[in-house]
């Protein structure tokens, strides 16, 4: 059982990172500022989300809730900020 | 090396880094940040010094962890009157500068 | 397992490095605000993964505390970055 | 070389190489964002050093608190004459040799520590039990340096008053100058009404499990803080006018009540601040509640800046 726990660990967890190198990559290569908000919203919802994911086998059922909120936490405020942020590049327009 | 003497040069560096900056920025606005930077170091420098304090079941010497503490909310309140400062002389003269060449600050400088 | 978690943090913690560079590189006002959103997400990763990998569950409190203040921060900026702010228009 | 130290060495480098361009950077809105980037890393390497109590006191003051007291003064400081004459290349290469004596010198401090490190850490453990809490730091600040903390309390409300007074005479009483969103944005709005709950939720906790777990009254009031200003930036309320009685009562009640069980040392356990024995944790606990509110409007109105605004009545 546990040696399951540890698999799903290690695919979710290197899923997660694999979703923050993506993120970054996009953050390197798009050509705007709004195609990288969308790069970085992947990085918020998936690479969290997979890490948090994986990490839960290995915690105790209360830290395991815990973990869930934080991540909850991340992904409305995040949604949030990116759409503040989007917004003030519609008011203004962002160069390249 | 271990990690508390790694961290510990880090701190150095920060201060070093900080101090340039305060000395060769004339804005007062970067000289506040420059400081809260060099600040940060030398908190950093506690952090390892209580590092280095650590007994068995303690990760680090709480004494100079509490120290620090203190001093980052002190920092804040030091921080928040020195903006206010500056924003007072800047309405006063018109101009966020303190440096002595300019004409016309002798009322803001008194009253900073 | 904890080393293996040690190494997926070092790796978000580069990844994050490069995405701050990336950013942090660009002239525009709008794109520095995606700096804290980055290292917002990011380093709540890395102290979740320090926090399970060292079995210290308060790391944990430190990751909340720097995504409330990555959000708090972030709409503080969109605030100045947009130029919407009503103070200094009215001046 | 372990995978821990692979990982202290690439935040030390990420760490300075932050620091270094929050200096050098040209705009100041820029350096601003820098300087909130390299509070929140700070508090990652305060959690490696073992500091999960000074890391959440970092995240929430180093980097978002004085992020947004920056931002403000940035913002405002563009319709001024900003910057005088950067100093000379020769005057420029005498400082660089001055810090990089200043960082040689901390570095040898640093690379050769005493034979013998002091510690009160053993001393504080022994007396730890007696005052029935469970976090030394918080011991260290309630109980063994109680002082120092009663009047770092003091200091705020002292910077505070030296915020206030640099208000223009008719501003006196009035509104500080926050600056607020000037259209109200339904995004920002939603945000303002689902962040604070949980703010205030994580405050509360904070500083209920700073008396057995990393946390404390600081940590909880500045969460509150943060979530009293993003309220009131969103525009959903307004700033107080800093002439309000309740405004100035809950200033003072956490200074005044830490004062007054100070006091009452004196009767019934025979010193200034000493707590009578079997009553140590409900009364700290007590401080500390009261600590957390006047914490959370001193840093929400140093924040805010100085009144700029006649009261409207």
């Amino acid at each position: 059982m546990s040696l399951v726990m540890d698999i799903l660990t290690i695919c979710a967890v290197s899923a997660g990172a694999l979703f923050f190198l993506a993120g970054t990559v996009g953050l390197l290569r798009f050509p705007d500022t709004l195609t990288r908000l969308h790069a970085l919203t992947k990085v918020d919802n998936l690479g969290l989300g997979l890490i948090v994911l994986g990490l839960l086998p290995q915690t105790s059922s209360l830290l395991a809730v815990k973990l869930v909120i934080v991540w909850l936490l991340v992904q409305l405020s995040g949604a949030v900020v990116t759409q503040l942020i989007a917004g003030a590049v519609r008011q203004h327009g962002a160069d390249g | 090396m271990n990690a508390a003497t790694l961290f510990g040069l880090c701190g150095a560096a920060l201060v070093g880094i900080g101090l340039y900056g305060l000395i060769t920025n004339p804005e007062p606005l970067r000289k506040i940040l420059a400081f809260n930077l060099l600040g940060g170091g030398v908190f950093l420098l506690f952090g390892v010094i209580a590092r280095r304090a650590a007994v068995a079941g303690l990760g680090g010497d709480p004494v100079p962890q509490a120290m620090v503490i203190t001093a980052i909310v002190v920092a804040f309140a030091a921080t928040a009157m020195a903006i206010a400062l500056v924003q007072r002389l800047g309405d006063e003269t018109g101009r966020a500068s303190i440096s002595s060449d300019s004409s016309g600050t002798g009322d803001g400088e008194e009253k900073s | 397992m904890p080393s293996l978690l040690l190494g997926a943090s070092i790796f978000v913690l580069l990844t994050v490095a490069l995405g701050l560079f990336a950013i942090l590189r660009r002239s525009a006002d709008v794109d520095r605000l995606m700096a804290v959103q980055l290292l917002g997400t990011g380093g709540v990763a890395i102290l979740l993964l320090l926090a399970v990998a060292s079995e210290t569950p308060p790391i944990v409190d430190v990751a909340v505390m720097l995504a409330l203040f990555a959000a708090f921060a972030a709409v503080a900026f969109v605030r100045d970055a947009s130029g919407a702010s009503s103070e200094a228009k009215g001046e | 070389m372990s995978i821990a130290s692979v990982f202290d060495v690439a935040l030390v480098a990420l760490i300075l190489a932050i620091g270094a361009s929050t200096i050098l950077v040209r705009k100041a809105f820029a350096a601003v964002v820098m300087f909130v980037v390299y509070g929140l890393l700070l508090s990652i390497a305060w959690v490696r050093l073992h500091a999960v109590d000074v890391a959440l006191t970092e995240a929430a003051i180093g980097g978002g608190m004085t992020g947004l007291l920056l931002l403000g003064a940035v913002a405002r400081s563009r319709s001024v004459n900003v910057g005088g004459p950067w100093i000379g290349r020769p005057a420029r290469l005498a400082t660089c040799a001055l810090c990089a004596l200043v960082v040689a010198g901390l570095a040898i401090a640093m690379l050769h520590p005493p034979e013998v490190i002091p510690t009160l850490a053993p001393t504080v453990m022994e007396s730890l039990p007696q005052s029935g809490l469970g976090n030394p730091v918080a011991g260290v600040l309630f109980v063994f340096r109680a002082l120092d903390t009663l009047l770092e309390k003091v200091v705020l409300l002292l910077a505070l008053l030296g915020v206030w007074s640099l208000a223009p005479d008719r501003a006196w009483g009035g509104m500080p100058g926050l600056h607020v969103y000037a259209r109200s944005d339904p995004t920002l709005i939603f945000l303002a009404q689902l962040l604070p709950p949980v703010g205030i939720v994580f405050g509360i906790y904070m500083c209920w499990v700073g008396a057995k777990d990393p946390g404390g009254a600081f940590q909880g009031g500045t969460v509150l803080a943060a979530m009293w200003l993003l309220v009131i930036v969103a525009g959903l309320q307004k700033a107080p006018a800093i002439g309000r009685l309740w405004l100035r009562g809950l200033l003072v009640a956490g200074p005044v009540l830490f004062l007054a069980i100070g006091l009452a040392g004196w009767v019934f356990a025979d010193a200034f601040l000493a707590y009578p024995a079997g009553y140590a944790k409900p009364l700290i606990v007590a401080v500390e509640a009261a600590l957390t509110l006047s914490i959370a409007v001193a840093l929400g109105m140093l924040a805010a800046g100085p009144p700029e605004r006649a009261q409207q009545q």
